[in-house]
């Protein structure tokens, strides 16, 4: 089974790098792009095959290590298929 | 095998792909008695190629010097050594990864790095300094700000996450590389003298190990990939770029020291450009043996590889290691201990041939000698380049102040602190003179007072113009740099950056080039004792600038007495060396607009000779309180740049005319002392011309007879301002 | 004083730190492996900086699960003093030894070069004797930017735990002298009790005559007085 | 209108972080945890409110800026609202 985490930085912490981003994009030429945020995400092969202890061991994955409290917040799902 | 591939007899079409002539083919069947199975091809290919056999330079570099009493190892082995005194041996090597880093900057830099510093830990010596000498396009071509940022970052990325500082380098920029940017990476290291290892794989059944990260389908043919110019479609080929990973290397590195400290080891060597193929023939062909390896038992990234990729991937972050027999367990020991694979993957044999097995059939069985001793050698022709316009006079400027402010802003004057305050120049708590601080980076030799002065340069305008002299002058100038900060010139590496060796205008400057290197190299008493070359620089049939970049490694006694290039307040400024400068590839002629014309700056090697001898005795008296060569922009900017370092100004009588203030000439050094008249009587007893220009004080730079009294302020602005402008806009 | 510096894989200043503290100040330092559990009675842990694990995922947050950080925070519960430097900080943040945490520099980019700090807020083994005092210290860096939410930000400046700050050489704090963005200007904070301290600025850098400036043996000299010599 | 710009690294291109993140599961303790692949997610709010101009618009920002052709493939999508 395939599992994702998507971290993404909370609301109130400065996404320096969306930032760059958008002024990037501006200079490139693209009118009308508001802010630009940068999360990531971790695809994880998992052994497991029930979804429910998938989506556990995801979220567990998540506090443990791949996401920060003190500035991220994280999303977990299973890939179809 | 179960994976269909190509069999014999091989078309025209594969046979270009491995860069083989239907000549050079011909001959891999005499050799073999038969045509070659497909991982021979692929084998055949890497270790005859540009890259691996310097088969168009070979000749030449022959003509190199490369002994003396301060060279501990020469030229063939992974790196060069001198001594370093105290039982050290200092070790160091410059390599290209030009076309890497244009494909994929970032990635491309960071591997160059990463494969500058194996060539040095295999020896046994740890890294404690990188240097890298870039080269770009002109700073208005639309791709220049992405390859600086990329390759920047990717020096930076590497060797601060690795823990070497990089404590200096060079940067021009100039059209001629508008299509391929040069990435020079050097890597310096200390090993006690009598624990240097060899790549060297002997003693008939002992056990040959792999070491280091998986292999991958990286980089497959990037050895031939290096070696070929480049062409239109290059870029949309992009074959699977080789990815760095520091980390793994700063544990590779950690590992092999460990190992190395104990008496483990026959022989190791890095698996760098066409990795375990050419670092097993290699290591067989030093000690005429013969090796087998069972590559079924390579630890593998990805499913379903076959002998063919595991021969030829460039994976990065492994090595080769021939263990002495006995010393199995320890060695497993000591490396699983950093977390990193290590399996025995083949034996040492009496054979004299390469031999590769999967699942216990035979793949490749070729003796070694074909493959190293019989790989092509080739005097290419050559045919002198036409004499370069000479320009005989250029307009004086209206104002020298706004000239010497324009020439300040040039990219390739200003100030390069955007670059290296992206690198880690301290960690190791070695850096004595910081980049930007002086004229050559100087770092300690661990647990003495020594200090080793470091520097690299090569101006290609210099060498389009004459690759003889540029050759000569690129010698020269690294020499002053390392002089200047009081250290004395021990021995050079090269990374020989020429374009297509086919075409014999370009052989041409190659030859010119060597001559005038080994010319320099003599006078000065510093021997050649690593180097690399890398051809086929060019696209589309506009080749670069001929660029043998000259990496220059100096000792000081007592790294304490080391000086910079920022003026004190209060002191006698003094010119030491009389060339005579001239506006041929200067900075100021193509400021002017003027397409790139001689006359070349004066060579003159017993006159280098002599001004290097009086810098060292002067330093050595005391006199030296700050000394800075000048080289692209002349006299004036060299003033200036001392000025904007030691936050002073100056009232200088450098001459009134565009050619004394702007023209170039390498073998001019501005020093700062306390007590000029020793230091004139000095020069006057040594033979160099010298005079006195004035004093330092006060905050602005003013020349006699001229407009030029400008802040010291404003000389910073265009000298800090111009660099960051051109990345960031 | 014993001092155990601690090695991750990835570590790069940890025979930095020997040096100062064994060479330059003739006291007992000595390297403990990331992976064991024996910290071996020191006076001082040291978590010094690098880039361990590769920095790959954030900085310090592989590290901050090591075997060897559960004595460290044993060590440090018990009152031991512990200083983490640039990574070491990092480490510390991510283990939960010290609040909020560093992001990507404002910049975006690696900045290695010479800032000043100026030492204020309560009295660590680090900075007692210190306070007003403006030092020259070099930062190499790629995430020092600190980030804690307002209400922890506003407990560390209401508690003294911010004991560094960038500064001009003058002692002025502004943003120009702030080289990664960081909130408050913050180079440094510690723990609510003040054995716990973390620093970007690398003071071992510069603790010789040889490297050109010394400011950075305050640190390690105030830590010889609080800890018994 | 809110897009996302989906970039991973190319199938035979080492991830490094993914790797060093496999490892450091496993030592926590997480069993059963194959390859892990580290992406980023753009989240990248529009003015546009043609869906068809606004993935185009964000194919031109992947392919410009967000992603890496030499190394990266990516993928866009709108957000649902
Ligand atoms: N690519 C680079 N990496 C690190 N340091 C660099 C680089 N390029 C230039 N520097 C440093 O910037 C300073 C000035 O370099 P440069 O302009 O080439 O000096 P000069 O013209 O006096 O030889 C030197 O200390 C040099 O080492
Ligand atoms: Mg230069």
């Amino acid at each position: 089974m395939k599992g994702k985490v998507t971290v993404r930085l909370k609301a109130g912490v400065l996404d320096v790098e969306g930032k760059a981003i958008e002024g990037a994009l501006a200079k490139l030429g693209f009118n009308g792009v508001g802010a630009v945020r940068v999360g990531k995400v971790f695809e994880v092969e998992l052994a497991e095959t029930d979804p429910a202890a998938a989506k556990a061991a995801l979220t567990a994955m998540a506090k443990g290590l791949l996401a920060n409290p003190v500035m991220e917040t994280f999303e977990v799902a299973l890939e179809p298929g | 095998m179960g994976q269909r591939q190509p069999q014999p007899p091989y078309d025209a079409e594969i046979l270009r792909g491995h860069g083989l002539t239907p000549a050079e083919y011909a001959r891999v069947e005499a050799l073999l008695g038969r045509a070659p199975t497909w991982p021979e091809l692929g084998v055949f290919s890497v270790m005859w190629s540009e890259h691996c056999a310097y088969k168009s330079s070979r000749v030449h570099l022959k003509r190199l010097p490369t002994t003396g009493p301060q060279v501990v190892q020469g030229p063939g082995e992974n790196a060069g050594a001198i001594d370093g005194g105290d039982g050290w041996a200092v070790v160091f090597k410059m390599e290209s990864h030009n076309h890497p880093s244009f494909i994929e900057p970032y990635q491309g830099a960071a591997t160059g790095v990463g494969g500058i510093l194996r060539d040095v830990f295999t020896m046994g010596a740890r890294p404690i300094a990188l240097l890298n000498a870039l080269r770009f396009g002109r700073p208005e071509h639309p791709k220049t700000p992405h390859l600086v940022s990329g390759v920047v970052a990717g020096i930076g990325g590497y060797g601060n996450c690795i823990g070497v500082p990089t404590v200096g380098g060079d940067v021009m920029f100039d059209a001629s590389y508008d299509g391929n940017i040069l990435v020079n990476a050097f890597a310096l290291g200390v090993a006690p003298k009598d624990r240097i290892f060899l790549g060297v794989a002997e003693g008939v059944g002992n056990p040959v190990f792999y070491v280091g990260s998986k292999t991958g389908r990286d980089g497959i043919h990037g050895a031939t990939m290096a070696s070929e110019e480049f062409s239109e479609g290059s870029e949309e080929k992009r074959p699977t770029v080789q990815v760095g990973d520091p980390f793994t290397e700063k544990l590779l590195l950690e590992a092999c020291l460990d190992v190395m400290a104990e008496d483990i080891l026959v022989g190791v060597q890095d698996m760098g450009a066409a990795g375990l193929t050419s670092s097993s023939c290699e290591m067989a062909s030093r000690a005429g043996s013969g090796l087998v390896l069972h590559l079924d038992r390579v630890p593998m990234r990805e499913q379903g590889m076959v002998p063919y990729e595991l021969l030829l991937s460039e994976s990065q972050e492994r090595m080769l290691m021939v263990c002495a027999r006995g010393k199995e367990a320890r060695l497993i020991e000591l490396v699983s201990r950093w977390g990193l694979d290590v399996c025995q993957v083949g034996e040492v044999t009496e054979t004299g041939r390469f031999v590769c097995t999967w699942d216990g059939e035979t793949v490749v069985d070729v003796p070694v000698a074909a493959l190293v001793d019989e790989a092509p050698v080739y005097d290419r022709p050559q045919s002198p380049a036409p004499p370069a316009a000479c320009v005989e006079a250029l307009p004086e400027p209206s104002s020298v102040g706004k000239a010497l402010l324009d020439l300040l802003g040039r990219p390739t004057i200003a100030s390069k602190r955007w670059v290296y305050e992206q690198y880690d120049h301290m960690v190791r708590t070695g850096t004595v003179v910081r980049p930007g601080a002086g004229d050559a980076a100087v770092v300690r030799l661990p647990q003495t007072r020594r200090g080793i002065a470091l520097s690299v340069d090569c101006n290609g305008r210099y060498c389009k113009l004459d690759p003889f002299v540029g050759g000569a002058l690129a010698v020269v100038e690294s020499a002053l740099n390392v002089a200047c900060v009081g250290a004395r010139p021990q021995a050079i590496t090269d990374c020989l950056n020429f374009a297509s060796p086919e075409r014999p205008e370009v052989m041409w400057q190659f030859a010119q080039a060597i001559d005038g290197i080994a010319a320099a190299c003599r006078a000065l008493d510093a021997p050649v004792v690593s180097g690399n070359v890398s051809l086929y620089n060019e696209t589309n049939g506009v080749g670069i600038h001929p660029t043998p970049m000259i990496g220059m490694v100096g000792l000081l006694e007592d790294a304490s007495t080391a000086v910079g290039s920022a003026w004190p307040a209060g002191r006698s400024l003094v010119l030491l060396g009389g060339a005579m400068p001239a506006f041929g590839g200067s900075e100021y002629l193509l400021m002017q607009g003027h397409a790139l014309a001689g006359p070349l700056p004066d060579l003159d090697l017993p006159a280098a000779r002599a001004l290097i001898d009086l810098l060292l005795a002067a330093h050595g008296a005391g006199l030296v309180e700050a000394a800075h060569d000048a080289s692209e922009g002349g006299l004036a900017v060299a003033v200036a740049e001392g000025c904007i370092q030691g936050d002073v100004g100056a009232r200088v009588d450098l001459g009134a005319t565009a050619l004394a203030l702007f023209g170039e000439a390498i073998g001019r050094v501005v020093v700062a002392t306390g007590d000029a008249e020793a230091l004139l009587a000095r020069a006057q007893a040594a033979g160099v011309p010298a005079r006195r220009l004035g004093f330092t004080g006060g905050d602005r730079l003013t020349l006699a007879g001229t407009d030029a009294a400008l802040p010291v302020q404003a000389l910073r602005a265009a000298w800090e301002g111009a660099f960051p402008a051109v990345v960031e806009g | 004083m014993r001092v155990a510096v601690v090695s991750f894989p990835g570590s790069n200043c940890d025979d930095d730190c020997v040096r100062v503290v064994g060479e330059v100040l003739g006291r007992t330092a000595y390297k403990v492996w990331h992976a064991d559990h024996d910290l071996q009675g020191p006076d001082l842990v040291i978590l010094p900086g690098g880039f361990s694990y590769g920095d790959y995922l954030r900085c310090g947050a592989i590290s901050a699960h090591a075997p060897i950080m559960a004595d460290v925070a044993d060590f440090a519960r018990r009152g031991g003093a512990v200083l983490g430097i640039c990574n070491g900080f990092q480490i510390l943040t991510e283990a939960g030894l010290l609040p909020g945490a560093l992001h990507r520099n404002a910049g975006l980019h690696f900045i290695c070069r010479d800032v000043h700090l100026r030492v204020e807020g309560l009295a660590t083994p680090f900075t007692a004797g210190l306070a007003g005092r403006v030092l020259k210290v070099p930062v190499a860096h790629h995430d020092g930017n600190y980030h804690a939410d307002a209400d922890t930000l506003a407990r560390l400046e209401g508690d003294g735990q911010v004991v560094l700050r960038y500064c001009h050489p003058d002692g002025v704090v502004d943003a120009a002298a702030n080289p990664n963005g960081s909130l408050g200007h913050i180079a440094g904070i510690a723990s609510a009790a003040g054995n716990v301290v973390g620093m970007m600025p690398h003071p071992e850098r510069c603790a010789e005559p040889l490297l050109g400036n010394t400011d950075g043996l305050a640190f390690f000299q105030a830590a010889l007085q609080t800890l018994g010599g």
